[in-house]
Order: C-alpha cells, then structure tokens, then sequence
C-alpha cells in the first residue's frame, strides 16, 4: 500500500530537457515509474532518448497521454507558473523539486491550486516515492525497501541518511514524502500526516523536522488530540544558531520561536520518542511497531 | 537579506508611508548641518544591522543642531553587539502622543500574507507577546488585491477608537502591504507607528527584510547589501552560490543539503566535539562548487579537519569527487579530510577517489567520529 | 420542505440601519425568520427598535449570536467587501439585494467565496424565502404560500407576480430562489436546479428566466440528460430590442445571442412548456403535477 | 456605456498598447493638417456609436493630405445607421501583414475575465465564430494578478508560430487585460490587432464598453459620454436613476423591476397592442422617481395610455401612489392613466388614490387589457 504515488501514476515531467529533468525522468523510468510525457515549451514534437514524447504545455501533454501527475524541474523563476500551468490542465497531484522559489511567487499560487482541488508537493521537496511502485523525485531509488513505515520530512539528504538507516535494517516504507524546505509548502507536515493517517499499509510514521516554524508543534498537539499511527521523529538543527538561515529558506530560528529544543520537548511531553541520531530512529521504529 | 534602517525609509517613501524627513551621514559635521537643514528636535539613530540599539544607546534626541552634531559623534564612536556604527540617520523628530506597532509576514500555518498589529508599540513585540497576546491582532490576508474594507476596519478599530486616526492608519496599512508584496519581503515593520500632537500618522522607524529569492526581480535592493557585518566566508559563500555560517568549532563541515548538514553539526556536537561551520552546496552540485566550499572552510585557521558527508540525490557524488580533487590539487590542503559519499553514482566517485590520501567512511557515524578523531590528532 | 433556509436560520441583517435593511429586517422578523444580529460599522453596541443587537462586523455578530445566514442591504459600492466580511466570518449562505455592484467587484469577490465554501445568491437578488418557515430578502411574505413547487428567478417583481398566481391557485411553494438579474451571480439558474434536484419536499420547478446569456439554454440541455423534477418556464424579453440593456445589467440581447426566442425554442426542444403570460404558468404547473 | 473609438484609443495609449498616433477632427481642413502632421497613408474614420462603420463607407484610406481632406468631407457628410457623423478620426496608417483579432469580456459561465482571441482578425467576429469556431481561443482568466506566463504562451502560439511576434502579442494581450480591468469595463476589444510590414505590432481598431455600474469610479469615463445618438428620454431618464428604452407602440409603461417590465411590454404585445417604452422604476423608489418616470413618457406624442404595473416589494406602493398623484397635479395629464399596484403598502396606496380619476386594476391581465382599451379610446 501506498499514498499520492504508485503504480498507477502517469507522470508529466516539466522541464524534462533540462539538464536535471532529463537526468532523473531517465531515473524514475528505470526505476518503473509511468514517465508517460515531458513538457518544455517551445520544444512540443521531440522526443527524449527514452522516447517520452515532448509537448508544448501541459495541457497538451495531458490532452495526448491522460497524466494525472506532474513533476518539476524548471528555474525558480518560472516555477510557480509551471505549477500553475499544471493545476490548470487538471493535474492533481504536483511534485515541485525546484529550490529558490520567492515565498510571494508560492503564496499567490497556492490559492489558484486550491480552487482546482490539486494538491501540491513541495517546492524545494526531494518529491515523493512508494517504493517498488513509482518515484517522483530525486531521491537516489535503490535506498528503498517496500514496507509499512511512512516517512515524512522537511530536509531531502537527511531523509536518504534515515530511510537507508530503516532499510538496512528491514523496516520498509510505504510512502516517503518530502515535503520541502520552504517557509510556505504546498503540502505541510499536519497534512502529510492525515494522509498516512487513512492509510492500511502505513503502520508507524516517522517524522524528520528541523528548526523553524511550528509545524512540529502543531504535529505534537495532533498526536495528542489522537494519532491512529505510532510516531517516531528526528529533528535537525540542535546547534543552529539563532537568527540565522540554515540554508532552508524555512529553517530559521527567529525571535526565540522554532528551536529545537521546543520541538523535541513538544514531542516528548506527548510521549513521542526523538533520535539523538539518524541511525537511532531505526531502533524508536523497532519499539513502536513491536 | 537585512537591509539598513535608512533604506527601508526610502522604500516606505516610495510606497507611500508617512515617513519624516531624514539625511543619512557619517561625521557629526554632515549631523550638525542635517539637523539644521531639518529643522530641531531631530533624532540620531545609529545604522546597524542588529536590534535592540535603542537600550545599548543608538538613539537619541537632539534639540539643537550643535547637540544632534555632539550626539553624532557619541553614537559614531560606538559599538553595538560588535558591529561598528559608521552611520547615523538624522530624522526630524515627532512630537509622540501614542505608539503603535504594524508589520507584515507571509504566516507559515494559513499559508498567506498575515498583518500584524498592536496599539502596544514602541516596545519589544515579542516581549508584547508573550505577556499579552491578546494585545496583537493577526490577520491573514489575500495574498492579491491587498486589504479590503472589513480588513482594514478591523485592523485600524483594534488599534484606535479615533475615525481620523483610524482612517490615516488604513493607509498606512495598506501601503506596508504594497511595500511588503511590491519589494518581495519577508519582513516589513513599523515600530513604532506613532500618533503626533498634531493628529498626524508618521511611521518613525522601519525595517524590512528581503527574502533572498525574491532578490532577481529587486537589483536596486540587492546593491544595497551591506557585507560590512557578515563574516567575509559568508559573503564569499553568497557569491559562490553556497550556502554557510560561520560557528565557533574546530570540524569544518561540507553537506549536500540543509538537513543533513544541520544533522552533521548535531552529530559532531553528540559525539563531543564542535563545529566550525553550517555548509550546504546545494542540489545540483558541480565540482566548481565544492571547490569554492573547501577554500571557504580553509580561510578559518580555527579548523582541524574537514568532514565530507554527501548522500547523492540530484547532486552526483561524482561531480562532488572531481572537485575534492581538484580542491586538493590546487589549495594544497594541510589539514586531515574525512570523506563519505553515497547515493547517486557513489561508485563513480569511489573510484575517482581510490588512490588519493582521503580518508573515507562507509557511513555518517563513522565519517563523523572520524574526523573528530583526526582534529584531536 | 425546503432548501437554502428555513426554521433553523439564524441571520445577520448587513446594513442593518439603514433605511431599506431596517424596514426588511423588521418585515422579516414579522414573517418569523430568525433575525439574530444586524451590522453595521460603527454602530456596534446599539439595538434596533425590534430588540435586534447591532453589532460593527459580521465576525462579531458570528461570535455574539451564533448567525450562519446573512442578507446584506449595503450601498453597491460597498456591498462586495461586505460578501467577503460575511464569508472571512464563516457565514455559509449569504445573500446580497443590494444591486447596481460593479462586475468587477463581483468576479473578484467570487474566488474568495469558493475558497470559503460559502454560496452566494445575488446580487441584484429579491432574496430567497421558504414560505411559512423564513423569508430572507425583500419578497412580500404574504404572497407566498408552503408548499411542493419550486421556483428560480432572474428577476424580482416579476416572481412576485408568477408566486402570487401559483399560491391563489393552491400551488404552495417549496422555496423560491430570486438569483439575481446581474450578469455575474453567485449561485445561477444551474446551479439552483441542482439544489433543487437533491429536494425530496419539491415536485416540481418554475423557471422564471429572461433575455441575455445563455443560462437558459444550459437548463434546457440539464433537463435534456434527465433533471429529477417536473418543470414549467417563462420568459421575459420577447419584444426587447437588440443592444439595450433592458434594466437589469444581464438583460441585454447582444450578438444575436441571448433572445427570448432562442431560450424559448431550447424549452421546447426538450418537452418544457413555456407560459405566454405569467398567469398561464399555473396551467402548466397544474398539468405537469397532474 | 460606449465610447467612441478616439476615447477607447486614449485609454489604449495610457495602458502601454501600441496605437498608430492619430487626431480626431470635426472637419475637412482640420483633417488635411492632421494627414500633414501624422504622415501619409492615413486612415479617415467616421466617429459613430455604432457597428459596420466599414461597411457603410465610413472608414477610408488617403495617400495625400489633400486625399484625407477630401475623403473627411465624404464621411462627415453621411449618416450611418440613422446616425450622423460629426467627427472623424484621422490615425497614420500602417502596412498590413496580417490581422487578429483580441478581446476581453466577463464570462458568465465561469464567472471570470475572459480573454478571446482569434487569428481570424479584421471582421466580424460572430462571423467567425458562427462559421469557423475553433479559429477563436477563449480563456478564462484569473481576476487578480492578469496573464500568467502559461496562459500568455497558449494565447500567443494560438495566434502565431513567430516568437518575435508572440512576444509583442504577449505584452499587447497583458496590457489589454489591464486596461479592461482598470476601467471597468465590459467589453475591451481589439479587432484588426496587426503585424506591420516591418514585423512590429499595432493595435489600430479600439473598442471599449464601460460597466455603467463601475462608472462611479471613473468621472473622467462619465465625462466621455455622448449623448447625441441617445433618445433624450433616455438621457433624462439616465439622470433621474430610472432605467428606460424607447419603443415605438403607444402604451406607455412604469413599471417596478425590469423582468415585470420586460413581461409587461411583452403582454400588451401578446393582447395585440405596441409597448412606447421599457421603464423601470428600479427598486427602492421615492415619489420622484415616479413623477420623473411620468415626465419622461409624456414627452412622447405617440403615447395614447399609460399603465402602470406595481408589484411591490422593496419599492412600496404608497410611495409610488405618491408619486402618481403629484404627477397629476403637476404634469396636467391629458392620457389615461391605468393604475395596478399590489404587493407592500398596496392598501395605504389604494387609500391614497381613493377619489382620485386614475383607473385602477386588480390583476397585470386587466390592467394591459384596461389600457389597451384606453389607448385605443
């Protein structure tokens, strides 16, 4: 079992003739991810090397070969746009890998999504895979295993470090969602967690925060008001400095609000257990879902 | 970006906020001659790019030109949190009668624009919200279009019972979200917003940061960096594309990815030892990159050893080897690397690497216990 | 039966002390509709001569008195910040009399009242009125009479007159929806249908359409694919020239599109009767409930 | 409203569009010293509140200064559709490679801004539309913010394949948006938009439609408006807040609510007689309006009866019964007066107009039956 992603995908790649669009649409094809059409205006009628037909727009592509999901891997600058482009052919689930996009460009598009009912994943995520079904993102495939942990996380590197951590150590996953580094997401941890919430394939959850924001505050209090899933979390940025940016545009501690310290005790006060390191998780996983 | 006090006043101007007159300057001569040209009181205000320089003595009121020449001269002498002053703003004062507080964020929860305000102004606002919340009204807006009628109502009626001043405050409040939305901000704050004698709005103070990704449609703004309080590694950094602070330990430290570089720093602290900086490449990497990266770290004779530790996804582990090489080729590196890649094409890079005198590790554990082991010596 | 309002509607009266909305709100209060609060800026704290608690913003009104319904007398001017007050204070159902609001004010408004889930009737709207249980408008209650048929409107008067020949017959009325004679409208003839579809204390439906648009050739087409209800229409406009607005900022025929015929023609086509007169609406109601 | 195209082309021009200069002159003489002034070829267009100007001969082309004279002559002498033309637009023209055609309206479908193009430029767009519909794209658009970049691309490669061209259109297709937007309009169109001989873009036809509701917000668009082609009824009635159309039958018709209007006009029709007029009181009416809405049809000969059909309901009807009996008073009414008023207030009316002559009517069937039989004496 699985969420957002799967077998059944049909993935739209924007951007796909760039230098990292093509790289990983030739990854997630091998990976076995339905890599169904790519979009980069101007070069409508070409294929790849892979022979995924290139289209003009997302409409079009969708029009021509029925995706229903979209990944993107254009400049920051035209990013927002090309979620925007999706959202209005009818995509319903959009991956945004690009990084450095202005919190405005997001925030204005967030609502033009909404009124379509698409739901967006990032930007700045490492996007998303259900491990032996489909991968829409970055991540490098082989690290996965097929299983029953979902794995939720703000940081994409990080996230590699503990799933390969759970992996080695026979803990599948069922979904691992990056949902991005950024101030504002399309998709936050609160709503990450619903989804495993209804989710039967997903036993255990586990979270990878960081500092900034009050998202993992917010998660404890949902833990507490009744979480149908047991949670293990890890948070990043215990020796961060105050006021400065940890290269996350979200990851900032401002005003004394979005330590570490804070969240990690928020979690435990609701009886989550925290990794000091990512190779700790596997053993909170290995006590919660014993 | 943080820009200076004297900038965010000529962007407020711009936009339309009632700003009084100021004159930037560096002597207590250009001070003397500003005020007389103001016209007295005036206030000096020390430009620096931290807070709290009210309480260290950064500014103060000036009566007569001669004295606002004198307090130059105090204040341009000074040092605030270890930042020099080299300028001052000279303002014409306002006669204060109330003080309030505005500003605009992008609220991270609602996921839109969000005005806050307080008739508690003039003070430490997170001071305000902690001992009473219930004295700062927040609001989410649309993040088109700007205030709406019942929007500002509300806003400027938590603040005043006053229709005159309620009707100048929601100009105010609609040109700080044109300012705020107009220059890509991430911050932009009246603190105070004051009421004068003669029941006129001025906003006295401003600040305004500029979110770094906004910054390509704003060139004007982006001239107006001041490297002058940024360690010189975090500028050279900025200008490489990379991202870094500087910390006070002794492990250098090049990470592919902000989480897993925080994580980094978090392990060597957990294994007993501290580190000497946060550096991310980045995603797509390209060896350039961590060749910038390793001569940042360089520059800090307080480093013992290098720690690399890179989980390949969009950045190829490589692109990260040919640069670690060409790094050691070109800076003749003196100081003990230890090495881990793995993800994307790691036997790529394990390859290119074989042979050279790196110290590799299998995992981050190892890579981290390593390196602290080769500072110690 | 009934739809949109009823015995459970608490509502806040927008414009409340103003000449119209005062003399509407005591006009409803008489009728029996749950008159809770009533707005208007400035004046909070005050009550009106009926008892009713005036309050300076829709939110406040919400907080003090619980309203989920309200119905806004405002000047046009005014009137689209006072939907959106309405819809920012989790008000579901508002309905907007005010008329003359420009066309831009309303499409702007429409997107933040979609993100909100709130449904709109209006502007330019008579109101709505579910006879016997509450009247939420500017209708003369007496007129109406409870019952099974339907009725939706584009126009105002010219209901009252069709209402007035149904109820002297003994044709009650389930609800009666004037949906406003404005170009742009919150909830149109479609949409109205469709609450209607779903109504189990309504047999059948009176559509009171007029010149302009192509609303009515839409129903037609909805009724065409299998509407659950009986229907019976009019419409206004025959002897309209092209080119003039004909009062309502909706009832222009323009293009050659938008005439009395084409709509007229379009019922046909599909089995609706249309009344040459108003009072003739009756007989098709009396034949299609037969 | 409408303006005419000399007005539409001034708003073009201060929202960026790219229209050929031109002067509007009143006669032949003053168009000779404009062709001078502008450079030949020029284009000579009638100014007229109406549709096929091209067709009737109001829109010619003159090589000369002297040829634009002439040509001026021609068309100010003529009538077009009833209309007299008293000014012509002289406007430089330009070399025709190619015509689109680009207009903005508010869809009521979708209820936005719709944008709709069509590489089929230069006629009669319900021509096309009838003949060959998939030559027109029509994209609803958001109504903050404008044209995306995506939805630019799909307008401009629909219009052409060139992307010099597409970018000229682009910012053409941006700045049309505004100017719709900006000044309430309803309808903002562009038909011929062409691409010149020297691959540049000019917007030489301008059609604006303003909202009357939006008027408010522009006195400058008011202040455009001509009222030369108007029936003066409809210029009074216009000032009086009252909503009016001549016709041309003999039964005069006052009528609150403009469905009950329209199915007034339409009964006395189906009873076999002519409507002289739609008139709506509007709905929350005072004694003025009806003494207006009198005023106004009386100044009709050809009106034999009036009727006038009352259903209240915000409009009251002893407010209108008011009205009635002061227009009795003041307006010496010489035509029958068949009075139906029902709904709010309808007794304290009927107690009004006790003892009055007015003829009164139970039902909308007896009272157009009652005038009827009036008109016709």
């Amino acid at each position: 079992m699985s969420i957002l992603v799967g077998k059944e995908t049909r993935l739209v790649v924007q951007g796909i003739t760039g230098r990292d669009g093509g790289f990983h649409a030739r990854q997630m094809i091998a990976y076995g991810t339905k890599v169904v059409a790519g979009v980069t205006p101007g070069k409508g009628g070409a294929k790849t090397e892979d022979g995924v037909p290139v289209f003009d727009s997302v409409a079009d592509a969708v029009a021509a070969t029925g995706a229903d999901t979209s990944v993107i891997y254009v400049p920051a600058s035209f990013a927002a746009d090309a979620v925007c482009e999706a959202a209005d052919a009818g995509i319903g689930l959009v991956v945004c890998i690009s990084e450095g996009i202005p919190v405005r460009d997001m925030v204005r598009a967030l609502p033009f999504l909404r009124e379509r009912g698409t739901r967006l994943i990032g930007p700045n995520s490492p996007g998303v895979i259900s491990p032996g079904l489909a991968k829409v993102g970055i991540m490098p495939g082989e690290i996965h295993r097929q299983g029953r942990v979902g794995v939720i996380s703000r940081s994409g590197t990080l996230t590699y470090e503990i799933v390969h951590h759970l992996s080695q150590s026979g803990f599948g996953q069922s979904t691992c969602i990056g949902i991005g580094g950024d101030p504002i997401v399309g998709t936050n941890l609160l709503d990450a967690m619903s989804l495993f919430a209804a989710d039967e394939g997903t036993d255990a959850v586990v979270l990878i925060g960081e500092i900034g924001g009050n998202d993992e505050e917010l998660a404890a209090r949902m833990i507490r008001d009744g979480y149908p899933k047991r949670v293990a979390a890890f948070i990043a940025g215990r020796t961060a400095p105050p006021g400065k940016r940890m290269g996350h545009a979200g990851a900032i501690i401002a005003g004394g609000a979005g330590t570490a310290e804070g969240k990690i005790a928020a979690f435990k006060e609701v009886g989550v257990e925290v990794a000091d390191t990512p190779a700790q998780i596997v053993d909170i996983v290995r006590r919660v879902t014993g | 970006m943080k820009i200076h006090e004297s900038d965010a006043r000529a962007i407020f101007t711009r936009f339309g906020l009632p700003v009084p007159p100021s004159r930037l300057v560096a002597d207590p001569r250009a001070a003397e001659a500003a005020a007389e040209e103001l016209g007295c009181p005036v206030v000096v205000k020390a430009q620096v790019l931290v807070g709290g320089r009210g309480k260290a003595g950064g500014v103060k009121l000036a009566s007569s030109p001669r004295e606002a020449g004198e307090k130059a001269g105090t204040i341009l002498g000074m040092e605030i949190k270890g930042l020099a002053v080299e300028k001052v703003l000279v303002a014409r004062a306002v006669d204060i009668v109330k003080e309030f507080y505005a500003a605009m964020v992008f609220d991270r929860v609602t996921r839109r624009p969000m005005m806050m305000v307080s008739p508690s102004g003039g003070v430490d606002i997170e001071e305000v919200a902690r001992t009473a919340p219930e004295r700062i009204l927040k609001l989410p807006l649309n993040p088109e279009g700007g205030l709406m009628p019942f929007q500002t109502r509300r806003l400027t009626s938590f603040l005043t019972g006053d229709r005159a001043v309620a009707k100048q405050i929601g100009a105010v409040l609609q040109a700080l979200y044109d300012a705020f939305m107009g220059v890509d901000a991430s911050l932009a704050e009246i603190n105070p917003l004051v009421l004068s004698q003669d029941g006129t709005v001025w906003a006295i103070d401003a600040k305004i940061n500029i979110d770094d990704n906004g910054l390509f449609r704003h060139p004007e703004i982006e001239a107006l960096r001041d490297t002058a309080d940024e360690d010189p590694g975090e500028t050279a950094a900025r200008e490489a594309g990379l991202s870094f602070v500087k910390l006070d330990g002794s492990i250098g430290c090049v990470v592919n990815g902000a989480g897993l570089a925080m994580a980094t720093m978090d392990m060597i602290k957990h294994y007993g030892a501290e580190p000497a900086n946060f550096l991310d490449i980045g995603g797509s990497s390209s060896p350039d990159k961590v060749l910038a990266a390793m001569r940042i770290i360089l520059r800090d004779p307080s480093v013992k050893a290098i720690l690399i530790n890179i989980f390949g996804g969009i950045t190829r582990c490589d692109d990260v080897a040919m640069g670690l090489i060409e790094a050691k080729k070109r800076l003749g590196l003196d100081v003990p690397l230890v090495v881990r890649l793995t993800g994307t094409n790691a036997r790529e890079a394990g390859e290119l690497l074989a042979g050279t005198d790196l110290i590799g590790a299998e995992t981050m554990d190892e890579a981290v216990k390593g390196a602290i082991a080769a500072a110690r010596g």
